[in-house]
């Protein structure tokens, strides 16, 4: 049969593409895993490929491109702002979108319309699972709250831990303050937590690269040595040089890529994609590709055709639906994960390990996610 | 806690006041507002590392001692401003200050794009210098080395400098080239060697900010050192148009703003910081347009 | 042999010639006036002389060496110094940082001191505003300070375009006199735009007319003012 | 009906450029204002026209007190002037530099050209219309300069040393045309020279300024015959003339 | 017969004739070309056109370079989404509206004039002040209203969605309703330019003093074309918004100034002619060398540039470019027909 075209109109340059990448390599081995075994409905799945640029509007055009190179499905940057111009032209033509690992609850119904998906995991529950378990296993009763406004992915992470961690036992945000990425100081920031008449017990930092780090190595500088909370933004090793010997440091992820994650499947889809990159991941964000093409192959095969409509039915009854990296579930309210089993990693000593997993308690309702 | 704050403001406005006179330097000789400048710092922190697309940084340079590295990435600095003159400012001279800016912002743009090229787009960790993170006590205030490392620093190269213009030979040329280079070379002023000397300076000020940045924040990124440059620029001109200490009184005086806005602005308000530093500007081109410390008759007489 | 030579000068902005078959000698101590009409092509003269305006073609000599390709500042440097038109004073600089700027290429630095003292005795308020900005100068002041500066180089030939623009009658005689008695002293040569014959002819000198870019006429500045050899150059021989 | 200061006193800073200076200029006078380098004569033009606030004393036009008034509304209210430097607007040919006046005064654009045109025949020079302002000769930049100061019919033309590094035949010429504006359209002129034989020929009316303080008022006779103007001022020319 | 100035105006007059016309031919070559990424290339450029000509009414005339109009780009284009965006979606996502724009559901071209008026309203208001200053003081005010209008946009969350991108824009622009705002913006910066106004402007910008000097008032001049700027850009940006779909505060931040001031440059900023063909090249060059990256196959084997490689090479073509025209590709002249051919219709 004729071959089946996937689209990715995604970031190969600009620095979004040090997120696009791994996460389309990721999605490359899923589709080789499905072609070697006799491809989708029968047909072998082929790929075209156009360049965003990381902007906006050459996102859009993107779309476009992947469209008339004869795209059924179009998987679209790892951040909503760059991702969703393309998106919304796949949602003009009645195809699925998937975000590669947008985590703004806009990266889907929200934000694009009914055909599209994001298959990581929503920033407020990254947030929310960190404000949980740390008060679950680490006694955490007081938190102070250092929000970067960069990107709504940021504020996506506050927002969950400040729905969470009041409503727990004895448990109360102390401050909050906020930053900017590419502020050369956070000085004044820090100042304002060493007045603090205590120092907090965990300091929820919602932020990314290269802010993020920069921010942990000023905290530790300035003698702060509270437990830090971060989103999945910041896992990795490769940042960790920015800080010696950092200890006390906490993000949730999807899986771990060092080696120690309980679950099979995951070491094993490192070292495929060793094999095929000669490096492991650097970071978690290479999951949500393979997912995302794990999760519409599946319900390609049960609507037994790649039609938008569809394709969507079949992916919004899916409810726990087991995948390498947890189960995910899509309704027809939301195209996102509002829980999630999530790894904790904490970085001891300048080394990243798994220390355990968590599931929050409740799904952060909608209501939170729209910051209503 | 007050006093903590001056030591924040300082370090801050100290990193600003640097960049500044980056800027200053060679707007007051070539009335030319170098947007390459943010480029010029990240190329210097960028040197520091070996080049490669790897997520994980090696520290190349960066690994020597400092009595070696600090002058050899000036030396850096230095050399890459003075490449830029020499290939792009140099054969611009007869362009309008507009054309030269966007000639500074497209080599910028080139530069900037260069590092994404040899180096990827992620952010790198770096780690320089992680002994000076450690905090001293300084009377009620505990203030990072670095921070107290950065406002000496800046006060001394401040006063060379401003010896430098005031009472050296070469001081004088720059000024004098700055105001009509045909006339200074009329009068055996070597005018070229004159701007070379000044791109130098402001290449290896930009170098000084990557170091203090990088030894800050422990990261290198493609896009640092641009809003920097953009801070100096605009102490450059609120500071008066070819004062050089002007720049810096200012470009001390905005990283000291945005340091008390953010530590007095009510918490809903702090997200809006930039637009009360920046609304501050404007305030005060309105009520000195030539600058707050701009030369006594610099506003051109009738 | 001269001191200043001048050979088959053409000098050209775009379309418009401003010098063309240009060809003059000037004598080491030798003071030497150039007249004519606005346009004429006299301040282009000096400018291409000084190297601040490129020779379409021809060859300009000092000393017997040829000057285009040493670029502005080396001209200056081997002792030719310009007073041009316009002024062109530092406006940021002090009045006396601007007297300096001329002095950094001298290798004899202890006669710096004197030729200030000279400078300031020649035109005393520029001792008096020495440490004042030189843009609040009023035009004949900035007239002074950039003749002052050029004789703060210490050359051998100075070039001066129109000294007496702007400036009041008694100031004039003043330049004129401290500029003879330096060219006595120093044995300077000298070459002035001057437009006032009557002047011209007061002070002594041998005078040039110029026309359209050519040198019309050649001969003693006393003599060109007793004739009425000016009109005729002015008006091309129809007045 | 005359523009005048009196007692203006102005100060930069510590520096005093002026010092009571009190004078006037009628309608169809011709005055000179003579005196040497940073007499203060600039100065003088300076506050008339609303460039500089005086420090002391007052600006009267028409019997109205004006000192606080900016340079384009001292230009609306009928005080043209001229520079020491010519500042033509060098990018635009000169018709529109004409032009630009009639339009500062409020003209439609149309009616601008119109009269530019007009005042450019009166003044002999129909032929520069189309001229670039930046490419002209310094005498025909001069003249425009006047022109151009002419426009809407001031009643009032200051000039700031006009004939300077003109030749003597084309200060005769400009000496007429001040003549033929005072006579003609009925302007009141200051005229600021260091060609004291045009002040001499021209003005009816001589004020010489020295170290900001009026030193001298008169005729041609009373200037000529002033020792302290010879002194201050004058040095050879007195001989010669 | 009329003088040389008269048949300058008049020739002067068939400028923006002409640049329409080669707006319309470039329409109708990138669209005959058949090529959805070109047609879609035709119709941004267009709308920069617009913008850019807007920018021009207030840089080229007065002189003063602005670094803010990126930011009446972005009131443009907020206001047009506001008002257009479909009530339900602007409850949830825009919770903060006021009453009457949460429920406002215009059509779209009211809704884009309403943001181009919207930003000519903001350019006075804030013109007001920041005219008050002239030279580079004026461009640094105008660099710091920039910033702030982007902090607040990147902030007010409730109103404006902060850093998160608003979706959902009717995408309603083709090449013909761009080229439609574009020959607006060039017939109105030209009517300008030969107004009164626009040549007491043009006076402020060759000599302040002199200016002042001829009865000029510089603020009110200025004023009215920053606000007649102010509106273009607007415009502009509320296309871009209907072109893209999503609008976000950094899409009309420096990236934006810059590749504005770029244009213009490159093109000239003496003149409108320079202003349009400034865009047209460098958006031409851009799509030509975005193609290069995606490789060009010639015979059998494809030749590709290395990724990143595009930006380098404009960055280094516009650095040429300003080295050997420093004042830009058409060094302040403008297309127009010749003297001799209005002369003979005129007389
Ligand atoms: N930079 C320039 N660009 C274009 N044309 C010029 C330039 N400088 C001078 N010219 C033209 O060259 C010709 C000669 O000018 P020049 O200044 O040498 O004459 P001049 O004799 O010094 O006149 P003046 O008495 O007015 O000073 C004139 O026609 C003038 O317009
Ligand atoms: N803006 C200013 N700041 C400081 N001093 C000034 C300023 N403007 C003028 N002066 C001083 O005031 C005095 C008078 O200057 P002005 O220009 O009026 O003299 P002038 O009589 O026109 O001289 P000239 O004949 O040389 O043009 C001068 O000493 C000058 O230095
Ligand atoms: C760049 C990443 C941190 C993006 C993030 N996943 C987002 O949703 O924006
Ligand atoms: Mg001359
Ligand atoms: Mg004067």
């Amino acid at each position: 049969a004729e071959d089946l075209t996937v689209g990715f109109a995604i970031a190969k340059s600009g620095w979004m593409e040090a997120y696009d990448t791994p996460a389309a390599t990721a999605a490359m081995i899923r589709i080789e895993e499905i072609n070697a075994a006799g491809g989708l409905l029968g047909r072998q799945i082929k790929v075209v490929e156009a360049d965003t640029r990381t902007d906006r509007a050459e996102s859009a055009k993107a779309g476009l491109d992947v469209l008339d190179h004869g795209a059924e499905m179009m998987v679209v940057s790892c951040d909503y702002d760059f991702g969703a111009p393309a998106a919304l032209v796949a949602e003009g033509e009645g195809i699925n979108s998937f975000f590669l690992c947008a985590e703004d609850v806009k990266a889907g119904i929200q934000g694009v319309g009914p055909n599209s998906f994001s298959s990581s995991v929503l920033a407020s529950v990254q947030g929310a699972t960190m404000a949980e378990w740390a008060h679950a296993r680490r006694n955490a009763r007081t938190a102070y709250v250092l929000e970067d406004t960069f990107i709504e992915y940021n504020k996506g992470i506050c927002t969950g831990f400040n729905w969470m961690f009041p409503q727990l036992d004895g448990a109360g945000i102390v401050g909050s303050d906020t930053f900017k990425n590419d502020d050369a100081s956070i000085a004044s920031q820090i100042t304002r937590i060493k007045a603090l008449p205590e120092q907090p017990d965990v300091i929820m930092l919602c932020s990314v690269m290269p802010g993020a780090a920069a921010a942990v190595r000023q905290l530790r500088a300035a003698g702060i040595t509270s437990l830090i909370l971060n989103g999945s933004a910041v896992d990795g090793s490769y940042w960790l040089e920015a800080t010696p010997d950092l200890s006390g440091f906490v993000v949730p992820v999807q899986g771990s890529i060092y080696g120690d994650d309980p679950r099979a499947e995951v070491e094993m889809f490192n070292k495929a994609y060793e094999a095929k990159t000669g490096g492991r991941p650097a970071s978690q964000y290479a999951y949500p590709g393979y997912v995302l093409i794990d999760l519409w192959a599946k319900a390609v095969e049960r609507a037994g055709t790649v039609d938008g409509a569809a394709v969507t039915a079949e992916l919004e009854k899916m409810q726990d639906e087991p995948t390498a990296f947890g189960p995910r579930s899509f309704s027809s309210e939301l195209h996102h994960q509002n829980t999630a089993l999530m790894q904790i990693i904490e970085i001891t000593g300048g080394k990243p390990a798994r220390v355990d997993e968590w599931r929050i308690s409740e799904p952060v309702p909608l209501d939170v996610l729209m910051g209503r | 806690m007050s006093l903590q704050l001056l030591f924040d403001a300082l370090a801050l406005g100290g990193i600003y006041a640097i960049a500044a006179l980056g800027i200053a330097l060679i707007f007051g000789v070539m009335r030319l507002v170098n947007f390459a400048h943010g480029q010029f710092i990240a190329c210097a922190v960028f040197a520091l590392i070996v080049p490669s697309t790897d997520a994980l940084a090696v520290l190349g340079l960066g690994r020597l001692p400092a009595p070696v590295l600090i002058p050899l990435i000036l030396a850096l600095g230095a050399g890459l401003a003075v490449a830029a003159e020499a290939l792009v400012f140099r054969l611009m001279r007869n362009a309008s200050p507009v054309a030269l800016m966007v000639g500074s912002f497209a080599l910028g743009v080139a530069l900037q794009n260069l590092l994404l090229v040899v180096y990827g787009g992620r952010p790198k960790a770096v780690s320089l210098w992680a002994e000076l993170s450690h905090p001293v006590q300084i009377a009620s205030a505990e203030v990072p080395l670095l921070q107290l490392i950065v406002i000496v620093t800046v006060a001394m190269i401040l006063a060379a400098l401003a010896i430098m213009l005031r009472h050296t030979r070469l001081g004088l040329e720059m000024r004098a080239a700055a105001e009509d280079f045909t006339m200074a070379r009329m009068l055996g002023v070597r005018a070229n060697r004159v701007i070379s000397g000044a791109f130098a300076l402001s290449g290896a000020m930009a170098a000084v900010v990557a170091l203090v940045l990088v030894a800050q924040t422990g990261v290198a990124d493609v896009r640092m050192g641009g809003q920097i440059m953009l801070v100096a620029f605009i102490a450059t001109v609120v500071g008066g148009m070819g004062s050089l200490s002007g720049a810096v009184a200012a470009g001390l005086a905005i990283g000291a703003a945005s340091a008390f806005l953010q530590a007095g602005l009510p918490a809903d308000a702090r997200p809006f910081r930039d637009a009360f530093l920046y609304g501050g500007v404007i305030l005060v081109l309105l009520i000195r347009p030539q600058g707050l410390f701009a030369p006594v008759g610099a506003k051109p007489r009738v | 042999m001269s001191k200043l030579g001048v050979f088959d000068l053409a000098v050209r902005y775009g379309k418009l010639t401003a010098i063309s078959d240009l060809s003059l000698s000037v004598a080491e101590g030798e003071r030497v006036f150039i007249s004519g009409p606005n346009g004429a092509g006299k301040s282009s003269l000096l400018s291409a002389i000084a190297g601040a305006v490129r020779a379409a073609h021809g060859r300009i000599e000092m000393d017997g060496e040829i000057l285009s390709g040493l670029g502005v500042e080396g001209i200056a440097r081997r002792g030719l110094s310009m007073v041009p038109e316009g002024r062109r004073i530092f406006a940021g600089l002090t009045v006396q940082e601007n007297l300096m700027v001329g002095a950094g290429m001298r290798r004899d630095r202890s006669a710096i001191g004197d030729d200030l003292e000279t400078v300031f005795a020649a035109f005393p308020i520029l001792r008096e505003r020495a440490r004042s900005s030189a843009g609040a100068l009023s035009g004949g002041q900035q007239q002074m300070l950039a003749i002052g500066r050029a004789i703060m180089t210490n050359p051998k030939v100075m070039l001066v375009d129109e000294p007496s623009l702007g400036l009041a009658p008694k100031v004039v005689d003043e330049v004129y006199d401290r500029l003879c008695q330096l060219q006595e002293l120093r044995g300077l040569t000298l070459v002035i735009v001057e437009q006032s014959s009557a002047r011209a002819a007061r002070v002594g000198g041998r005078m040039l007319l110029m026309r359209a870019g050519r040198i019309v006429g050649d001969g003693d500045a006393a003599d060109f003012a007793a004739r009425d050899l000016l009109t005729e150059a002015y008006f091309g021989g129809a007045a | 009906m005359v523009l005048a200061l009196e007692q203006v006193g102005v100060a930069f800073g510590g520096f005093r450029a002026l010092t009571d200076v009190t004078l006037s200029v009628a309608p169809g006078q011709v005055v000179g204002l003579i005196g040497p380098n940073g007499a203060g004569k600039t100065t003088c033009v300076n506050v008339l026209t609303g460039f500089q606030r005086p420090t002391h004393g007052k600006v009267i036009l028409q019997g109205r007190e004006v000192s606080g008034l900016a340079a384009h509304e001292m230009r609306r209210a009928g005080v043209a002037r001229t520079f020491q430097a010519g500042r033509l607007f060098g990018g635009l040919d000169v018709l529109d530099n004409l032009a630009c006046t009639g339009v500062g005064l409020g003209l439609r654009r149309s009616v601008a050209e119109h009269e530019a045109s007009a005042l450019l025949n009166w003044m002999g020079m129909a032929a520069l219309e189309s001229r670039a302002a930046a490419g002209l000769p310094y005498t025909d930049e001069r003249r425009v300069a006047i022109a151009r100061a002419l426009m809407g019919k001031p009643r009032f033309l200051l000039l700031d040393e006009p004939a300077a590094g003109m030749s003597e035949a084309e200060a005769a010429d400009l000496a007429a045309l001040i003549g033929r504006i005072a006579a003609e359209l009925g302007v009141g002129c200051l005229l600021i020279e260091h060609n004291v034989g045009l002040v001499l020929s021209v003005c009816t009316q001589v004020v010489v300024l020295d170290g900001g303080r009026i030193i001298e008022k008169g005729d041609r006779e009373a200037i000529l015959g002033s020792r302290a103007v010879r002194e201050a001022y004058l040095g050879t020319y007195a001989e010669a003339a | 017969m009329p003088s040389q100035h008269q048949l300058r105006r008049r020739s002067a007059a068939t400028t923006p004739l002409l640049l329409g016309l080669l707006l319309l031919t470039f329409v109708l070559v990138a669209l005959g070309l058949g090529d959805r990424a070109i047609a879609r290339m035709a119709a941004e450029t267009l709308i920069r056109v617009t913008m850019v000509v807007g920018f021009w009414i207030f840089v080229g005339n007065s002189g003063v370079v602005s670094f803010g109009h990126a930011a009446f780009g972005c009131i443009g284009a907020y206001v047009s989404a506001w008002l257009t965006l479909n009530p339900a979606m602007k409850a949830a996502l825009l919770p903060g509206l006021p009453e009457g724009l949460a429920a406002a559901d215009w059509p779209v071209l009211p809704a884009a004039i309403a943001g181009g008026l919207a930003a000519a309203v903001i350019a006075l208001l804030t013109g007001a002040a920041i005219l008050r200053l002239s030279g580079i003081a004026a461009s640094i005010a105008t660099f710091a209203f920039l910033a702030m209008v982007n902090t607040i946009w990147a902030n007010w969350t409730p109103v404006t969605g902060g850093t998160s991108s608003v979706v959902g824009l009717d995408r309603y622009i083709t090449p013909w309703v761009a080229l439609g705002w574009a020959f607006a913006a060039i017939l109105v910066a030209a009517l300008h330019a030969h107004s009164a106004s626009g040549l007491a402007l043009r006076a402020t910008r060759e000599d302040e003093v002199a200016a002042a000097a001829s009865g000029i008032d510089r603020y009110r001049h200025r004023l009215l074309a920053y606000t007649l700027s102010g509106f273009f850009c607007g415009i502009g940006g509320a296309l871009m918004g209907h072109f893209i779909g999503v609008i976000n505060p950094d899409g009309f931040y420096l990236g934006l100034t810059f590749l504005m001031l770029a244009m213009l440059v490159i093109g000239g900023v003496g003149s409108l002619s320079g202003a349009v063909v400034g865009v047209l090249a460098l958006s031409i060059a851009v799509e030509g060398l975005v193609r290069l990256e995606k490789g060009i196959a010639v015979g059998a084997t494809t030749f590709a540039l290395p990724p990143g490689s595009q930006e380098i090479i404009l960055a280094v073509a516009m650095i040429l470019i300003l080295i050997f025209r420093p004042a830009g590709l058409m060094a302040g002249r403008e297309v127009m027909l010749p003297a001799r051919w209005v002369a003979r219709r005129g007389t």
